[in-house]
């Protein structure tokens, strides 16, 4: 009997130990963390694929639903502006990959009216293959896309030449980007004159 | 004859008309062995001993248990010693050395035409006096196949199981188990006037209450009929090697499969030979007991092949110069068949009752065998006639793993080495499984009937 | 003295992977790059040395027929704690490891180390072997993922040491590539140790 | 009494003749009419990328069996020169000689000795080889030359050279019913040097299975699991699925079939066990065809799947003689 109760307190007191510690980290780590991840996946990528700007991304973004019935969802929009003018916006979209979902942020300049750039966010395909699509040789291709283009790999009859050995991944961040494209030409005014 | 069994993977055949060859009696050696442990169970008592007179067909051993039979003098002679010498089937044995006189002579009988209106005891009883045996390393005697309760050894693998049943089925084979062996086809073309007579005598010992069967090659078919005259229906079979072993025998007549290591009485059937069948009659019919074997000589070395009327204790030496077959090139000398006989290591080991077969091979005939990885060609598994799968089963011998063996049901292998024949890899299969029933203290497969 | 000892045994004599054979989770799943290598096992090393200390401490309160449960409680706290202070702090390593760093709670060299080591020893001695121990993980990982790197992209630690014209031999990085040199480094490891 | 120097061992004292080195020279001669058809296609390539596969499985044999300590003796058997040799037909012709260093490498090493050796590995080690070079280099061992003599009605000179199979997959199933099936059959495709002639690896299986180097069931059980499953599919919609005729002539499918699954060491023993062993890996080179990513090398994904299911299979055999009935599932379990 004592030892029961004796394990029963033993491991009641260091469960609440324990708990008691993580949720105290978890409370003075919780802004740090959410600053890190905006700062180390979400901006690179922004800040690669828009034009110099001046404003606070995080401040200014919005969320815009767009598509109706299934396919319809919410979309975060990042407007670029400097001194007060909108220069570019941009937003994500993903698409499934070798390894699960790719994410690409796409960059779309307002004046040119092209893709200012694409930059990927997300992925989980595999090393050193999958993930040279980062590599600018590949994400490069994307830059000044105008907008009424369809996308696709030279192998499939398009114009991008994928990364050799990855044709999977390069697939499906051309398929992440033409969402993306559709998404600016069915609703791109609306977006633009929202984020104004 | 022998080098058409060389078939790359071809199924061993019975040799043809191995039957059909003069048969000449070899001429009594100067000094004859003769083992008094010629077949299972103890050994046989001398009543002889050195210095006595013994005529042809006096008995000189003395069966001990039932198992055995007596051994009788071959020739007329004087017992020079009996002295502890190796015996071909291994061990020691205690053997009479006779110094013979002269030429051959026949034995001395004492003829029964009435022999039917005997008893089956005392006719067994006689059997047993004439020293009736089968072949093989471990032969049983007559007496001892149609009562297996009576052997110790027998009786192991029926404890526990149902009594007998009657004998339903008696199957008199004609069919030799291995390629080279021929003394029962030998027997059905030419001791055919004896077949009826010996059938009949069999089916009055076995008390059979069903249908007799004859069963012959598929070559000697119209022999066959011609010597059953009617006594027993004549079922041929082809003699495709792993096929003519009794056991298959029996499943093949009548589709009953002889549990592990018991009798075919187990299963409502016995199973005589020709040439033990004819022997027995010939004991109680012309009271003459066994004293010679009919030997096959053949082999890559011995060309053409031969049979020869040999007494019992005759060196092998004598009956291969008798046959002209020189000794230099023979590097293996096998006692019984080519598959499952018993390799000897010298020329002067006499033969024994055992003995049907001489098969002498050459050197550069013979494989080189070693312990090679299995490379799972599944060729074993294919050819095994007891369903088993030889190749796992080696692989656990080899690795001595003998719990699993058990487990896989290795005592309902047969022994008859075609997994070991076939073996791309050439492992010694059959080496193997004998170690390991032996380490295991399995019951071994003799010469079942 | 028996602490240098202590130490020194996971260097080499005990050295988790290729000779206890253990955490091998993380040995296939983080070493495709020396770096990657590298950073898990630090983590896992802050992790063993922590929670051995902590279960040394506690040898003597922790009932024997729930220490398991116990020093999963403490090794998972240490784990959480990590992951939230490297993705707050240190959020490049984070991104390396990502999914890594929870399964260092289900890696059984931390538990074993708890059980055959900090639940018998002292706390000294138990911290002497967490660390020698991580360090011999992070060396035997780091070893193994510069192998990998070097064949498959061509690099160490993301430094070309191949030539421009070398063609990776990218089976090295992926899955069945750590099995196979994991293996190879077993074997070549225990024939060593038989000489 | 004295010994004559004799042979002493048990039976039996006769061999049938077969052997490791005669089963091994048969499948290489059984290559010869795909070598034939190959060298014709591709020309002096394929004879290189032979010569050196060969050699690179005799150099890499030896030196592990020295360093595993086993006698070099066991190079003569040829099975070294057969791993290679299978190996580099699955290739294209002009592809670097490193390559195949490096994939007869894996072969042998990896996939053979590494387990055993001969008899001991459970994945055929020609496949191992071919798996690691494909995930290391796909585009190198995925380039197919055009075989010299190719004559496709027009459609395929506008294609880059790719397989059948893969312009099934990519441009839909029409595309591939333009395809002559006796062209594809005869070698007219692009593909490995030894792997698109269909005809000259039919004359090869039977050569094997007439020289009982091979049994019949498992080349007969996929021929027909392609029939059926491939069958099934098409009856469902001829618009989206090919034809199993067109199945059975693309890709490495017949060399799968007649040199590949039914490879000693890992396919099943028993004779049902072997033609169920056929039948899934059919069924699986359909599916994985079908609905999966690497169709070109579907047919030897599924035989490495179903090399792990061999024991499997191999417990799929008749009862043992004489066992009384009770126990005949014990014995099924053993």
């Amino acid at each position: 009997m004592r030892d029961i109760i004796k394990m029963i307190v033993v491991l009641s007191v260091i469960s609440a130990t324990t708990g008691a510690a993580l949720s105290y980290i978890n409370n003075v780590t919780a802004k740090p963390i959410a600053a890190a991840e905006f700062q180390y996946l979400k901006e690179p990528a922004l800040k690669s694929i828009l034009p110099a700007y001046d404003n606070s991304l995080v401040e200014d973004k919005i969320e815009f639903a767009v598509g109706e019935g299934e396919s319809a969802k919410t979309i975060t929009v990042y407007p670029a502006k400097k001194d007060g003018k909108l220069l570019a916006i941009a937003l994500e979209t993903f698409a499934s990959s070798y390894g699960g979902d790719l994410g690409a942020m796409v960059g779309y300049d307002i004046e040119k009216k092209r893709l200012s750039g694409v930059s990927i966010t997300t992925m989980s395909d595999t090393p050193g293959l999958g993930t040279r699509t980062k590599e600018p040789k590949f994400i490069d291709q994307f830059k000044d896309v105008p907008l009424d283009v369809t996308l696709a790999l030279k192998a499939d009859g398009g114009g991008i030449d994928a990364v050799t050995g990855a044709s999977i991944s390069s697939r499906a961040v051309c398929k992440a980007v033409n969402d993306a494209l559709g998404i600016i030409r069915d609703n791109g005014e609306n977006i633009i004159s929202e984020v104004k | 004859m022998l080098n058409s069994l060389y078939e790359i993977l071809m199924p061993l055949r019975a040799a043809k008309n191995l039957d059909k060859l003069p048969v000449n009696a070899v001429p009594a050696p100067e000094f004859l062995y003769v083992h008094l442990k010629q077949h299972e169970g103890a050994e046989a008592a001398p009543v002889v001993k050195a210095g006595d007179e013994v005529k042809a067909g006096q008995t000189i051993g003395w069966a001990m248990d039932f198992m055995s039979a007596d051994v009788h003098a071959p020739m007329d002679g004087k017992v020079v010693d009996i002295e502890r010498q190796p015996n071909p089937y291994g061990g020691f044995s205690s053997v009479v050395v006779i110094k013979t006189e002269g030429k051959r002579k026949s034995v001395e009988s004492t003829p029964d035409p009435d022999y039917l209106s005997k008893t089956n005891g005392e006719l067994l009883h006689r059997i047993r006096r004439m020293g009736v045996m089968c072949e093989g390393p471990a032969p049983p005697s007559i007496h001892s196949i149609f009562n297996p309760y009576m052997c110790p050894s027998r009786l192991v693998a029926h404890v526990g199981r149902d009594p007998l049943p009657p004998v339903d089925t008696l199957i008199v084979t004609a069919i030799d188990e291995e390629p080279i062996v021929s003394i029962n086809q030998y027997m059905i073309t030419r001791q055919s006037n004896d077949v009826p007579e010996a059938i009949k005598l069999m089916k009055k010992l076995s008390v059979v209450t069903g249908r007799t069967v004859l069963a012959c090659l598929d070559t000697q078919k119209k022999e066959a009929e011609k010597a059953a005259s009617g006594e027993a229906e004549v079922r041929i079979m082809s003699g495709r090697y792993p096929g003519t072993l009794r056991e298959l025998t029996v499943w093949r007549l009548t589709g009953r499969e002889i549990p592990a290591g018991a009798s075919p009485m187990s299963v409502g059937v016995a199973v005589i030979p020709l040439r033990t069948a004819i022997a027995a009659l010939k004991a109680v019919r012309d009271g003459i007991p066994q004293t010679s074997m009919i030997v096959t000589v053949a082999g890559d070395a011995v060309t053409p092949p031969q049979m020869v009327d040999a007494l019992i204790g005759t060196p092998a030496r004598d009956i291969l110069k008798f046959c002209d077959v020189p000794e230099a090139p023979i590097k293996k000398l096998v006692f019984g068949g080519p598959i499952r006989g018993k390799s000897q290591f010298s020329f002067d080991m006499p033969i024994t009752k055992g003995v049907n077969t001489i098969v002498a091979l050459k050197v550069d005939k013979l494989v080189p065998i070693a312990e090679n990885n299995c490379i799972n060609c599944g060729a074993c598994v294919e050819f095994c006639p007891a369903r088993l799968q030889p190749n796992m089963l080696s692989r656990h011998c080899q690795f001595r793993v003998f719990d699993e063996i058990v487990k896989k049901h290795i005592t309902a292998c047969l022994e008859c080495g075609v997994c070991g024949y076939i073996c791309p890899s050439r492992r010694p299969m059959l080496q193997y499984f004998q170690n390991a029933k032996q380490q295991m203290k399995l019951p071994r497969k003799g010469n079942m009937l | 003295m028996r602490f240098y000892q202590e130490f020194i045994k996971g260097l080499w004599k005990e050295i988790p992977p290729f000779k206890l054979v253990l955490g091998l989770c993380p040995t296939l799943a983080v070493t495709a790059a020396a770096a990657n290598g590298f950073y898990m096992g630090m983590a896992t090393t802050f992790v063993l040395v922590c929670s051995n200390v902590l279960i040394s401490m506690l040898r003597k309160v922790i009932p024997s027929k729930v220490r398991i449960a116990a020093y999963i409680l403490v090794i998972a706290s240490f784990v959480v704690i990590v992951e939230m202070m490297m993705k707050a702090y240190v959020f490049p390593f984070y991104q390396i490891l990502g999914i890594f760093i929870p399964l260092i709670v289900v890696n059984c060299i931390i538990l074993g180390r708890a059980e055959a080591f900090a639940a018998k020893n002292g706390v000294l001695y138990s911290f002497a072997d967490g660390l020698g121990i991580g360090i011999g993980f992070t060396i035997a990982l780091t070893f193994l993922g510069a192998i990998r790197e070097l064949f498959g992209v061509g690099s160490i630690w993301g430094f070309a040491v191949m030539p421009a014209t070398y063609m990776p031999f990218e089976f090295m990085i992926k899955a069945p590539g750590a099995f196979v040199c994991l293996g190879v480094i077993l074997g070549l490891m225990s024939l060593v140790g038989k000489k | 009494m004295k010994s004559s120097g004799l042979i002493v061992d048990v039976g039996p004292h006769i061999h049938g003749g077969n052997s490791i080195a005669r089963t091994m020279h048969n499948q290489i001669i059984a290559l010869i009419p795909a070598i034939a058809v190959g060298v014709y296609m591709f020309g002096a390539g394929a004879i290189r990328a032979i010569a050196v596969a060969v050699a690179a499985a005799v150099v890499f044999e030896y030196l592990m069996l020295r360093a595993l300590k086993k006698p070099a003796s066991a190079l003569a058997d040829g099975s070294a020169a057969l791993t290679g040799l299978l190996l580099v037909l699955m290739l294209p012709a002009d592809v670097p000689w490193w390559v195949i260093v490096v994939g007869v490498g894996a072969s042998i090493v990896i996939g053979k000795m590494l387990f055993g050796g001969l008899g001991a590995y459970p994945f055929n080690p020609v496949i191992v080889g071919w798996v690691i070079l494909l995930l290391s280099w796909p585009g190198l061992i995925n380039k197919w030359p055009r075989p010299n003599h190719m004559q496709w009605g027009g459609i395929a000179e506008s294609l880059p050279a790719q397989t059948t199979i893969e312009i099934m997959k990519r441009y839909g199933v029409q595309m591939s019913d333009q395809f002559s099936i006796l062209d594809s059959f005869l070698g007219f495709q692009p593909g490995g040097i030894g792997s698109v002639a269909g005809l000259a690896l039919v004359i090869g299986g039977v050569f094997l299975i007439a020289r009982n180097i091979i049994s019949w069931q498992v080349p007969v059980g996929f021929i027909a699991g392609i029939f059926i499953f491939g069958g099934i599919y098409h009856a469902v919609d001829p618009t989206m699925y090919a034809s199993p005729l067109f199945h059975l002539v693309s890709g490495t499918t017949l060399f799968c079939i007649f040199f590949l699954a039914p490879e000693h060491t890992t396919s099943p023993n028993t004779k049902w066990g072997k033609i169920l062993f056929g039948l899934c890996c059919a069924a699986l080179t359909i599916v994985i065809r079908t609905h999966g990513t690497h169709a070109n090398g579907s047919a030897r994904f599924a035989i490495l799947l179903m090399n792990l299911l061999v024991p499997f299979f191999d417990r799929i055999r008749p009862p043992i003689l004489g066992l009384p009935k009770k126990s005949k599932e014990a014995a099924a379990d053993a």
